[in-house]
């Protein structure tokens, strides 16, 4: 192993109020790994991703990313908070993370999108940034739509340039919280073939779905989530195909 | 202490003694006054237009140096500011329309009910609501003009008023006049200061008095007043 | 050509002076209100409670009292700070303020407070999503205020600011209560010194009328590049 | 009580007298508010009706009037209507003199068409906006275009307006401050002759502020309520 | 034929601007017809429904509603209006539409509602009103809604509640204009219910619907529209089941 693994997860807890919903959750993202999460609503799985990047902060549990471990104090009110805001920010630009709701900055366009992080976040001069974001744009394929904004493209149009946006961070690990589900049936392919490709260029990704087609056959491992647990894990073919859990059998019968 | 500067406050208009021409430059009898008094001084005088009813807290505010704006010295006053000696005297009289010449102003039955203007805050604003304040309809004006325009417009009944302040603007209209016998008022009109600055009073009062001596004050009353109101 | 019996030139001046008066407070209404929109929206409950004063208060009381206040009573209170300089270390300054700053300073402070409200509600508009995506991008908390809430929020501010501003332009008025020689004054003394209020007032009304023309062209100009990338609903 | 007296008695800028000079301000200041608005508001009603018409040689004028008036300020209005109502040939002799001479009615009537043009405008939004099909509903039962406005757009319209209209009543209010300038004894009227008998201006003005701090919280309250009255139709029950 | 045919429609035509919209349709609703329109979208079925009632103006043709001839004349811009404003209220008054959105007046209540257009046009006295106004919503089954706002209720219930307004002007010609397809699925069931019932009441009534279980259950004629001309007509059986146009057998196949 002669790099850092990429993103270490212990034992996640995360209460709102006073509902637990991670009751200890972790995982390790190796380079390459695609892992996908299913789970039936409300199970925890958004919750798990948005703890991993600190838009939520867990109530305890440690992240590791790229083997630096993220420093949390406990605030005045008696709350967990990361203890180093410039830690949080530099952890965030290597994890990037793709929404549901794509989230792509309404007042910008599509190429202003993607190198607006990049110039002001990583560094990177404008020039180099837009080259990059050039490629990236190729390679969802909306390279012709550079200079539309957000509300003038359709929903997998967003998605694609909010998949560019994320790219272009060039992130250790990216996190994707169920990207296509926003989108009308038809609008799924166009986004779903897009992730595919990255998975076989050998990013490393954690995916939240509810695509099982897309989490049997891109991922090397799926976790089921149950209730703020794992309750199953491993590799599709034994998770889809001969699952241990009731709960997961039961998760899978309706669809077949 | 060392005035290089003294900023004096004055009350537009109030025709003849302070007033703008169309240009908004200032003049009239105390202005002409004044920067003799202060070139006399060997200061720089400057100007600040302040409307009557603020003058003296702006005076205490030090928003300027001195008042000299026709204020008549009087008790109330004393209490909070500090008077030079005085400069000129004039009395105040009661000026309405031609037809209330007949009118015995000094009967409260004769006056009861009408409506009478006065300039808010003055010697005249004061004697009247003493005198007349439970039967007549006291109106209170910011500045003369505003109640001499009412008057000729009709809606004041009769106006208390400075009376050469009068003579230079309501009597110019051959309907109105001054209907009573001039009434005196107060000790006489001074520069008003702040009460500690008794040294910035003394070199007025010396300069008045030179002023006073050498003629030049004749000369300024003569361009505006055909009477004496020297004092 | 009406004829302005010489006073014109220095109704001109005052027309200027109006104008002047107006983008000034404006100036100093948008600042306090992004202050005051901040400190509403902040969690720092002292912030929160000075900024809800603020605007209730002064949303209470009429502009002309709040400008009388501020132009007779703000000296005296000025005075006394410095008079507590002088006493304390001898320090001999006077600030003066006079009815310029006091009408800048009231207009801007009153504005400040429907400002304060306009961009609160502009910045609770902004889409939580976008912001969140600032932070996943690791943006930190300026970068996201400067390059993500602040040009959204604008764009939901503008109606509510070009409503502001037109209210405004039409209170710059009131300072020639306190004694501002502005194109109102101005025309007050003339129409007193001719006998003619015709003559003074109705083309000051019709300066004002322009710059609510202008100003309503120009929020519309605005309003179509601000709304780059919004879809009309 | 006596000890009262006898303390304001000592208090310089707080006597009896000047206590009832506010009073008598507070009065002014409310009838004159108060009427500006109820004629105001009936003038509004036929205006936006009229306003909300296809026909431009109907709405245009009225279009025009509110365009002035609400693109100018209040002190101009003011000035205009006061010293300019003396000058119309013949006035001192006619009906109306007694009314125009004392400034109380002029100061009223510039009021009036001012808040008369606002109110305007923001019942013309509440009528633009009654839905469609309740207006077809109203002509599919063969209401006549007077009962449809009567019973039906107007009614919904003004519960619509109420939200815009309670923030006119306070500009209106805070508005009302000037009035001051032409003589009459309002709120505002009564601080400035205490001002410039007691040279007190903190004093003088910062009373007046909370007495105008009061009205304000009491109209708020007034239209919250009114509000949570006339709008429980727009609010589903859940 | 003691009483008069409630309503005659004869050729009527619409033009907007240069669109003829209707081109040409008559129609006669009998004492006791419950007529079913259906079409296409845009086939000009609502068009149609409104200017029987003259929310719009035809552009040619006769409205007889009770034997009355509806009179229009030419105004100054050259369009064609009713000559008698007097005439078409009173003509609305006898027939009453049912909208598509219900159209509740939103500032009365449910009873209000009922009772306005009784009082305030035919000049009940708000008594009898209230009294028919309680039998009508015992009928349509809302009784105990009668003090609600419209905003308050489901839209079944508005439009039970719409119905029951229509029916409190005791018309001779009840129209409907799609009364279901503003609701959802579940809710269509207990408006249907509704107007089945009044339609074996023997009521007359027009129907513009995409309900063809409806139109073929419950009419005994169905008009088939096709841009704005009546393709095929007849009773529900033969338009149903053994229809003569191309375009009615088109139109109903997909569904079948
Ligand atoms: N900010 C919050 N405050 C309180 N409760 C929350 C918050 N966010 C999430 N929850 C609760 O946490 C639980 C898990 O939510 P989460 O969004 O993680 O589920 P999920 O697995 O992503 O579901 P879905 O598939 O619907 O997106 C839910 O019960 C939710 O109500
Ligand atoms: N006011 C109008 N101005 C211009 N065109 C109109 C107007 N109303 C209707 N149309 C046009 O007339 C045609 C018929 O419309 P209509 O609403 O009658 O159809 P429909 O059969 O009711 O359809 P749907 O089933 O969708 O309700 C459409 O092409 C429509 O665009
Ligand atoms: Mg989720
Ligand atoms: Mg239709």
């Amino acid at each position: 192993m002669g790099e850092a693994t990429p993103l270490i997860v212990k034992d996640i807890h995360k209460t709102f109020n006073d509902l637990e919903v991670l009751k200890g959750i972790s995982l390790e993202a190796h380079k390459g790994d695609v892992i996908s999460m299913i789970g039936s609503s409300g199970s925890g799985k958004s919750t798990f991703l948005r703890c991993i990047n600190l838009l939520e902060t867990p109530t305890s549990g440690d992240i590791i990313v790229h083997g630096e471990n993220i420093d949390f104090k406990i605030d005045k009110r008696g709350e967990r908070v990361p203890a180093n805001n410039k830690q949080v920010e530099d952890m965030r630009s290597r994890l990037s993370m793709v929404f549901q709701g794509f989230n792509m900055w309404s007042h910008m366009t599509v190429m202003e999108n993607i190198i607006e992080a990049p110039v002001h976040v990583l560094g990177k001069s404008k020039k180099e940034a837009m080259e990059h974001a050039k490629e990236l744009l190729n390679k969802v394929g909306i390279y012709e739509r550079r200079d539309y904004y957000p509300s003038q493209m359709s929903g997998g149009q967003q998605q694609r340039a909010a998949i560019a946006r994320a790219l272009a961070m060039e992130p250790e690990v990216m996190l994707f919280d169920e990207p296509t589900s926003a989108l009308d049936p038809e609008l799924v392919g166009e986004v779903l073939k897009v992730m595919r490709s990255l998975a076989e260029e050998g990013r490393t990704m954690i995916v939240v779905t509810h695509e099982m087609a897309f989490a049997r056959d891109v991922s090397n491992k799926v976790i089921f989530l149950h209730q703020g647990k794992i309750e199953e894990q491993g590799h599709p073919s034994k998770v889809f195909e001969n699952p241990d859990s009731e709960r997961m059998k039961q998760f899978l019968a309706p669809k077949y | 202490k060392d005035y290089k500067e003294v900023r004096l406050a004055v009350d537009v208009p109030y025709e003849p003694f302070e007033y703008k021409a169309p240009d908004g430059s200032l003049t009239g009898f105390e202005i002409d006054l004044g920067n003799a008094v202060c070139a006399e001084m060997k200061v720089k005088c400057e100007w600040v237009v302040q409307a009557w009813d603020g003058i003296i807290p702006g005076l205490l505010a030090r928003k300027y140096d001195a008042i000299f704006s026709s204020m008549s010295i009087n008790e109330d006053r004393k209490k909070k500011v500090l008077f030079s000696d005085p400069y000129y005297n004039t009395p105040s009289s009661w000026f309405g329309p031609n037809e209330s010449k007949s009118m015995d102003v000094s009967s409260k039955d004769v006056l009861k009910g009408k409506s009478v203007g006065v300039q808010r805050g003055t010697i005249q604003d004061k004697y009247i609501t003493k005198t007349f304040g439970s039967v007549v309809d006291v109106k209170r004006y910011t500045t003369a003009d505003d109640l001499v325009i009412d008057l000729k417009g009709g809606r004041l009944d009769l106006v208390f008023l400075d009376y050469p302040v009068g003579e230079s603007t309501i009597m110019k209209d051959d309907k109105f006049d001054s209907i009573s016998d001039t009434i005196q008022l107060g000790d006489g009109v001074a520069v008003a200061l702040r009460k500690r600055d008794k040294d910035l009073a003394a070199k007025f009062n010396a300069a008045l008095a030179k002023v006073k001596a050498n003629g030049t004050y004749d000369k300024i009353m003569k361009k505006y007043f055909s009477y004496n109101i020297k004092m | 050509m009406i004829d302005f019996h010489g006073y014109g030139p220095s109704i001109f001046q005052g027309a200027i002076l109006t104008i002047e008066i107006a983008f000034l407070s404006l100036f100093l209404a948008v600042t306090l209100g992004l202050l005051g929109a901040i400190a509403k929206i902040s969690k720092n409950r002292i912030a929160n409670g000075i900024a809800t004063l603020y605007t209730t208060l002064i949303r209470g009381v009429p502009d002309l009292v709040l400008m009388l206040l501020i132009f007779f009573g703000g000296q005296m209170l000025m005075n006394s700070f410095t008079d507590m300089l002088y006493d304390k270390f001898e320090i001999d300054i006077f600030i003066n303020i006079n009815e310029f700053i006091a009408g800048v300073i009231t207009i801007g402070f009153i504005f400040g407070a429907y400002m304060a409200e306009t961009f609160r509600g502009a910045f609770q508009s902004v889409d939580n999503g976008q912001i969140e995506a600032g932070k996943a991008y690791g943006m930190s908390q300026t970068q996201i205020f400067k390059r993500i809430m602040f040009p959204q929020m604008m764009r939901h501010a503008l109606p509510g600011l070009g409503n502001n501003w037109m209210v405004l332009l039409k209170t710059t008025a009131l300072v020639s209560i306190i004694g501002l020689a502005d194109m109102v004054r101005l025309a007050s003394e003339a129409a007193k010194a001719v006998h003619e209020p015709f003559t003074f007032f109705i083309p000051v009304a019709a300066v004002y009328l322009l710059l609510t023309a202008l100003s309503e062209l120009v929020m519309k100009k605005l309003e179509i590049r601000y709304s780059a990338g919004v879809v009309k609903g | 009580m006596e000890s009262l007296i006898a303390l304001l008695e000592q208090n310089e800028i707080f006597n009896p007298q000047t206590l009832l000079h506010y009073w008598d301000g507070l009065v002014m200041t409310v009838q004159l508010v108060f009427l500006s608005l109820v004629v105001g508001a009936l003038i509004s009603v036929p205006l936006a009706v009229l306003r909300s018409s296809d026909n431009p040689w109907i709405s245009k004028p009225i279009w025009v009037y509110t365009y002035i008036f609400r693109g100018t300020p209040l002190l101009i209005q003011l000035y205009i209507i006061y010293y300019g109502v003396v000058y119309i040939e013949g006035i001192q002799d006619s009906m109306f003199w007694p009314v125009v001479k004392d400034a109380f009615y002029p100061c009223l009537l510039a009021f009036v068409l001012n808040t008369a043009a606002y109110t305007t405008e923001i019942l013309r939004g509440a009528i633009a906006t009654t839905p469609k099909g309740e207006i077809e509903a109203a002509k599919a039962y063969g209401m006549s275009w007077g009962k449809m406005i009567r019973r039906i757009v107007l009614p919904s319209a003004f519960r619509r307006a109420l939200p815009a209209y309670g923030n006119e009543v306070i500009f209106m209010l805070h508005a009302s401050a000037i009035a001051s300038v032409v003589t009459i004894v309002d709120l505002t009227g009564a601080a400035r002759d205490i001002y410039a008998q007691h040279y007190a201006p903190f004093e003088a003005y910062t009373f007046v502020a909370a007495i105008y701090l009061c009205l304000t919280f009491g109209l708020i309250y007034l239209f919250k309520y009114l509000e949570k009255k006339m709008l429980a139709h727009l609010r589903p029950l859940s």
